[in-house]
């Protein structure tokens, strides 16, 4: 059904379920612990899976030698490499990273994995297996695998963008831009250039990854698995394993948070390798320091940025070169972080270039708005040193060169509607940004943005002959869009909330979907449960027609009811959703609408972040004393949980900028794999964290939909940043901001 | 003829071009005009490419209809987390 | 390593269990007794997924060992709701929107019902201190908080 | 490996002493059941003390308190009178992680683990406290200060343990105070603890002073020197940068994931002079 975008927006003024705050339909579940999460399932005749996994960070694997591992009473399989068969080229990195083959590539990499009767047997029967490395020299620093003389991870990585004579660590080069960089800065009042540096962080979901793994030896297989998309699990595994997608079921368990660590694979087709040759069900769960040593973590970065600005504040040009590594393999999401960069501006002279490196750490996995925060934070650190250089109001100086309708993006395009003025607007009449400040605090905004996109999206909405309503979605629920979906069901139908339920499908019971990322769910999936509540109102009113002996198009649907409409108005009695649904039987069969879609037309969305903060000047500690969000939702179909996830990416923001980081030894051995050590927030950390929803329609989406999930972690790194110097008198360049690296900052320039 | 620009670090395929001129109606048409006339640009197409029309960005669907005026743009694939 | 014979009260009720001499309370409850309602966040006492309390003292399960339960009281998440009426806790939970994905909420809903129990008038403060030990990744804690001083201000008039 | 819950201090004693591969006592277990799971100790005996008569119990003796091995942090802080008598430990004792740890965590374990940055340590040093050992041998009492040796190791022969904690008698006129920095505000492990204790004369001249360091040396120290930089003087500026000048200058810590040679013995300066001066507003009354 084509959808008349404004049209549609315009038809439906008022709401009578969407911009509601209901109760959650999986709360009750949540809330009494019955809600089955990843490591919550289990067999019969189960076994227990364990990964035994490389202490060293870059080695040549020798031999491995399991037969003393084998041998052990309970013992029922090990897997290494050998187990696994040639497999697709796009998968190959995937594999590898599962299951090292010729080299260990990172402290944690696995090399060989073990099923048996119990988790004491696992672990001993991984001390029985005898691995021979040659341990190689290691780089976990990107500028130093940039060195000429670096260790080399791979041979020939490097693709054609890369310029010969560069060390074999740099594997992408991207450039994005406009205009003439060089007559911009030559037209600008003051130019400043710095170098800032970011450490890797996690994404810290609290759930550590867990999967029960059966599969038999007429290769029919189920997962039951934690993931943000069971779709793609089915087809990585089935690709790696050799087997058919339709010989594998994945369901998707309660996934206890993701925040993009959870769009690929690690132990998956690890268990079910072990169970196919161990003939029985096979449970792995991550212990917490694997989580931290061999999932995803997001890449650490190295950015130079310069800009220009005339002495009225508009920017001349701006360029940045961006440095990411993304662990071992190829991939980390500089590309994003190079397009991002001055996205918030419109620019008449821009050019970013970004450099893709590899290093001997994990595999870096998507964290919400990949690679954009890094590059948000240089960026906005420098706007904020031209503000003070020109003694300039840095919300003024952002909505005099920001990013409009018609405004060329730095990465190409030009914007559509987007809400970036909106949210700046919102941010100056706001009573946060003219409180009063104390001594030893400061004040820093900065601004975000990200793309957010749609993607391959199916839905299955049936009408059940009570006049309730089951919707399948094939994207799992990681923040409440069982919610969302219940709602915009409810409204398109015209029935209570309460008559919907969502479930989420197994791979065998809907058609592919996509993960849950890039912020897509509450409008790819929104999207096409609204299309598939048309599809099936068309099918209801024909129902109706049928039973009124008259012309399908002469029945109109208004809230909940079927109506004869045009010259047939009043001559019946409008039939309820539940009065047709009762008698489908008789007028053919089950209702049921569906959507089959590639949801394109995401809309942008943008951010303006404002903190205090302040700074204990004798010991670098940061006090974060107020925080306020104000960021584009489109439309906030369930306002509360677009409130939690500003709220949540602001924090985990605020964790990034402060305290969270990967720490290597010399001996590329990672030195906090525990949350004892790499320092999420916690509650007695944070202010309440309040919240400012703007709203301007995404004319991609029937009730103007954005995505939120992720532009609300792009301007917490800058804004925090540009607070904390302020407060410390000092600019701040490298996160995080953890208090060592600010008394030193602050006792340097006290000694001049 | 559609105008397309291209993302910088990919003129290197295209002779130091950053707009090019194809006959395209769809994006399909697009990626394959773009291939042939400038074959080191396909192992990227081959990598997965994003397509912006008018600014709306496009992943897969290579049917989108593409008019003569529009604004069209190469991008890398998007992804998020 | 012969298996200890464990007798206790779980919720309330008497439970009898073997574990091993080296199994901890959480995995008892998780692996022997299929409550599956703690969760195993860290296994080192960071996250506080795992809590329960222990003759009524709020603890991380997964640094007791089921053997040390022997004679005493456990409660539980699943012990939280009276039947089929919910705790207020959690029908604030609920009500506020203090859970994404819920993953963390078992182990903070057990150690605020354990705050309330001792304070029924906390600050935000001490809302604040008393659940430092439950890690929360999607919310940044703020609906959590809400809901705990909404819920002790209802409990107070009630 | 075995576990044994013995119902008295002989059992006790007599399991650790018989025992021939590697015991270990379980009082809380918040560092014990950590060290487990990550496979870093493989006992073959627990002996939990938790169900042995006194270890649970905090009982009044010479003015002062003995506090039994196994009195967790929490019921630390809810006995008042405790609590009025030697603030500074209690709060020392409670900054030991969450509410859940605060459930289970002893003093006596967080002496026995022997962590340099353990918090309760340097509290407890600052107050002149004890550690009551008993073995195979008999029973001897400890300055806490002499228990650690080094990063993991005590005094403590094999078939001993600590029974118990004694907390002197407080002269009039006395404070004390324990400040850790940690990153956040709560869950870390401490990366400069200070504590201070002090007596003033009736003129509010500092009569007698402890200062206790923790994070700063392969174990926490009792510093004589900045004790003497504050006794005679009225905790004036000069007396206060003498004590911080004494405590950095008493700092032997590493480089770590934690902080650095140089914030450490920096921030061991500013602690201990912001922990004399609570405990010298304590010793006031105010």
């Amino acid at each position: 059904m084509p959808l008349d975008e404004q049209r549609d927006i315009d038809l439906i003024k008022d709401f009578r379920v969407v911009g509601h705050r209901p109760v959650r339909p999986d709360g009750v579940d949540k809330v009494t612990g019955r809600a089955r999460f990843g490591a919550d399932m289990s067999a019969p005749g189960m076994l227990i899976g364990r990964v035994l996994r490389s202490p060293h960070a870059h080695a040549r694997i020798r031999s491995i030698d399991a037969s003393k591992a084998e041998a052990l009473p309970g013992v029922k399989a090990v897997v290494t490499s050998k187990d696994f068969g040639e497999v697709d080229e796009d998968l190959v990195d995937t594999l590898v990273n599962c299951m090292a083959t010729d080299k260990a590539l990172y402290d944690g990499h696995a090399v060989a994995a073990v099923a048996a009767t119990s988790a004491v047997i696992a672990r001993k029967a991984l001390k029985l297996i005898e691995v021979d490395y040659e341990i190689l020299p290691h780089v976990t620093d990107v500028d130093a695998a940039m060195a000429p003389d670096a260790p080399v991870l791979h041979e020939d990585a490097a693709d054609e963008s890369v310029p010969a004579g560069m060390s074999k660590n740099v594997v992408r080069r991207y450039e994005f831009g406009h205009g003439d960089v060089a007559a911009g800065f030559a037209a600008a009042d003051h130019v400043i250039e710095k170098s800032f540096k970011t450490e890797a962080a996690h994404q810290g979901y609290i759930e550590p990854h867990a999967c029960l793994a059966s599969m038999g030896p007429d290769g029919q297989a189920d997962l039951w698995v934690c993931t943000q998309g069971h779709f793609m699990v089915r087809n990585t595994c089935a690709g790696i394993l050799g087997i058919d997608a339709s010989q594998l079921r994945v369901t998707a368990s309660e996934i206890g948070g993701g925040f993009g660590g959870k769009t690929t694979v690690f132990i998956e087709p690890v268990a079910l390798a072990l169970s196919r040759k161990a003939g029985r069900p096979v449970k792995i769960t991550m212990s917490r320091e694997e989580v931290f040593r061999a999932s995803g973590p997001t890449s650490s970065s190295s950015v130079d940025v310069k800009i220009g600005m005339s002495s009225d504040g508009r920017i001349t040009a701006a360029e940045a070169e961006l440095r990411y590594q993304g662990g071992a393999f190829v991939g980390s999401p500089v590309e994003f972080g190079a397009m991002s960069a001055f996205a918030a501006y419109d620019l008449e002279n821009v050019k970013t270039v970004g450099w893709d490196v590899v290093t001997n750490r994990p595999r870096q996995a998507a964290y919400r708005a990949p690679g954009a925060p890094m590059a948000a934070f240089a960026v906005e650190s420098v706007v904020d040193e031209l503000c003070k250089h020109f003694d300039l109001d840095p919300l003024a100086v952002r909505l005099k060169n920001a990013s409009t309708e018609g405004s060329k993006a730095a990465y190409g395009p030009t914007f559509g509607r987007i809400g970036l003025t909106a949210t700046l607007e919102a941010a100056k009449k706001h009573p946060h940004y003219t409180a009063p400040l104390g001594p030893n605090q400061g004040r820093g905004v900065a601004c975000g943005f990200w793309f957010n996109f749609g993607g391959e999206t199916c839905v299955s909405l049936n009408i059940n002959v009570d006049g309730t309503v089951g919707l399948s979605v094939g994207t799992p629920d990681i923040g409440g869009s069982r919610a969302s979906m219940c709602q915009m069901a409810a409204e398109e139908l015209g029935i209570p909330f309460e008559k919907v339920r969502t479930i989420i499908a197994d791979t065998a019971s809907l058609g592919y979907n996509d993960v849950t990322d890039g912020s897509r769910v509450t409008f790819a999936s929104g999207l096409a449960t609204i299309q598939a509540a048309r599809d099936a109102i068309e099918k209801l009113c024909g129902r109706a027609a049928q039973m009124w002996g008259i012309d399908p198009d002469a029945v109109v649907w208004e809230d909940g009811y079927a109506k004869p409409a045009g010259d047939n108005a009043g001559q019946f009695e409008p039939l309820s959703l539940a009065e047709i649904a009762a008698v489908a039987a008789n007028t053919g069969g089950p209702i049921a609408g569906h959507t089959e879609v590639n949801a394109d037309g995401a809309g942008q969305s943008f951010a303006t972040h404002l903190v205090d903060s302040e700074v204990d000047p004798e010991t670098g500690k940061v006090t974060i004393l107020r925080y306020t969000v104000f960021q584009d939702a489109g439309k906030a179909v369930h306002p509360s949980y677009v409130e939690g996830q500003f709220q949540g990416g602001a924090v985990q923001g605020i964790g990034w900028a402060l305290n969270e980081e990967y720490i290597y030894g010399q001996d590329g051995r990672l030195q906090n794999a525990g949350f004892l050590d790499y320092r999420i927030p916690v509650a007695s950390d944070l202010p309440m964290i309040d919240t400012v929803i703007v709203e301007v329609p995404n004319p991609g989406h029937p009730y103007g939909v954005r995505g939120v999930g992720e532009t609300s972690i792009v301007p917490p790194l800058a804004a925090i940043a540009n607070s904390v110097s302020a407060a410390a008198g000092v600019r701040l360049t490298h996160l995080p901001m953890s208090p060592p690296r600010i008394l030193k900052a602050v006792t340097d320039k006290q000694a001049g | 003829m559609v105008k397309v620009l291209i993302w910088g670090s990919l003129k290197a395929a295209t002779g130091d071009q950053a707009e090019l001129q194809v006959e395209a109606k769809t994006i399909r048409e697009l990626l394959d005009r773009l291939g042939e006339a400038h074959p080191k640009l396909q192992p990227q197409l081959k990598r997965g490419v994003s397509v912006s029309v008018d600014g709306k960005i496009y992943r897969d669907a290579w049917f989108t209809p593409i008019a003569e005026d529009s604004e069209v743009v190469l991008l890398p694939r998007l992804a998020g987390g | 390593m012969s298996q200890i014979h464990v007798t206790t009260t779980i919720n309330g009720d008497a439970t009898e269990y073997l574990c091993e001499p080296d199994e901890t309370l959480l995995d008892v409850l998780r692996d022997r007794l299929g409550m599956t309602g703690s969760k195993e966040g860290c296994g080192t006492g960071d996250c506080g997924a795992c809590s329960v309390t222990l003759d009524g003292r709020l603890v991380c399960s997964c640094l007791v060992l089921g053997a040390e339960a022997d004679g005493r009281e456990v409660g539980t998440i699943e012990g939280v709701a009276d039947g089929e009426s919910l705790h207020p806790l959690q029908k604030k939970f609920l009500e506020h929107a203090a859970l994404q994905c819920g993953i963390c909420t078992p182990g903070i809903l057990v150690a605020a019902k354990s705050l309330l129990e001792k304070n029924d008038n906390p600050t935000e403060e001490e809302v604040r201190y008393w659940l430092a030990g439950n890690l929360c990744r999607c919310t940044g804690y703020d609906k959590i908080i809400r809901a705990v001083l909404d819920t002790a201000q209802d409990m107070r008039s009630a | 490996m075995r576990y044994e819950a013995p119902h008295n201090l002989d059992q006790a004693v007599a399991l650790l002493s018989a025992e021939s591969g590697l015991a270990r006592v379980l009082a809380g277990g918040t560092d014990l059941l950590v060290q487990l799971r990550s496979e870093r100790i493989e006992p073959d005996l627990i002996v939990d003390i938790k169900r042995i008569d006194g270890m649970r119990s905090i009982t009044a003796e010479r003015g002062g308190f003995r506090i039994g091995a196994a009195v967790a942090g929490a019921e630390l802080g809810e006995h008042e009178e405790l609590v009025a008598l030697w603030p500074g430990v209690v709060e020392a004792a409670n900054l030991i992680g969450s509410t859940q740890i605060q459930g289970r965590a002893t003093m006596a374990g967080n002496l026995c683990n022997a962590s340099p940055a353990a918090d309760a340590v340097p509290a407890l040093i600052a107050a002149g406290a004890t550690a009551a050992i008993v073995g195979p041998n008999g029973r001897r009492e400890v300055p806490v200060e002499a228990v650690s040796t080094g990063p993991g190791k005590t005094v403590l022969e094999k078939g001993e343990l600590v029974e118990s904690l004694y907390l002197p008698a407080r002269p009039a006129r006395s404070g004390d105070c324990y400040l850790r920095f940690i990153p956040r505000t709560e869950m870390d492990i401490a990366v400069v603890g200070a504590a201070v204790a002090l007596t003033l004369d009736e003129a509010g001249r500092i009569s007698d002073a402890r200062v206790g360091l923790g994070a700063v040396a392969p174990r926490p120290l009792l510093v004589e020197a900045a004790a003497e930089a504050i006794i005679g003087t009225t905790l004036d500026e000069a007396a206060l940068e003498a004590l911080a000048a004494a405590c950095s200058a008493a700092c032997n810590p590493i480089d770590d994931k934690r902080g650095t040679i140089e914030y450490r013995t920096s921030v061991a300066g500013v602690l201990g002079k912001r922990a004399a001066v609570i405990a010298c507003e304590r010793a006031k009354g105010n």
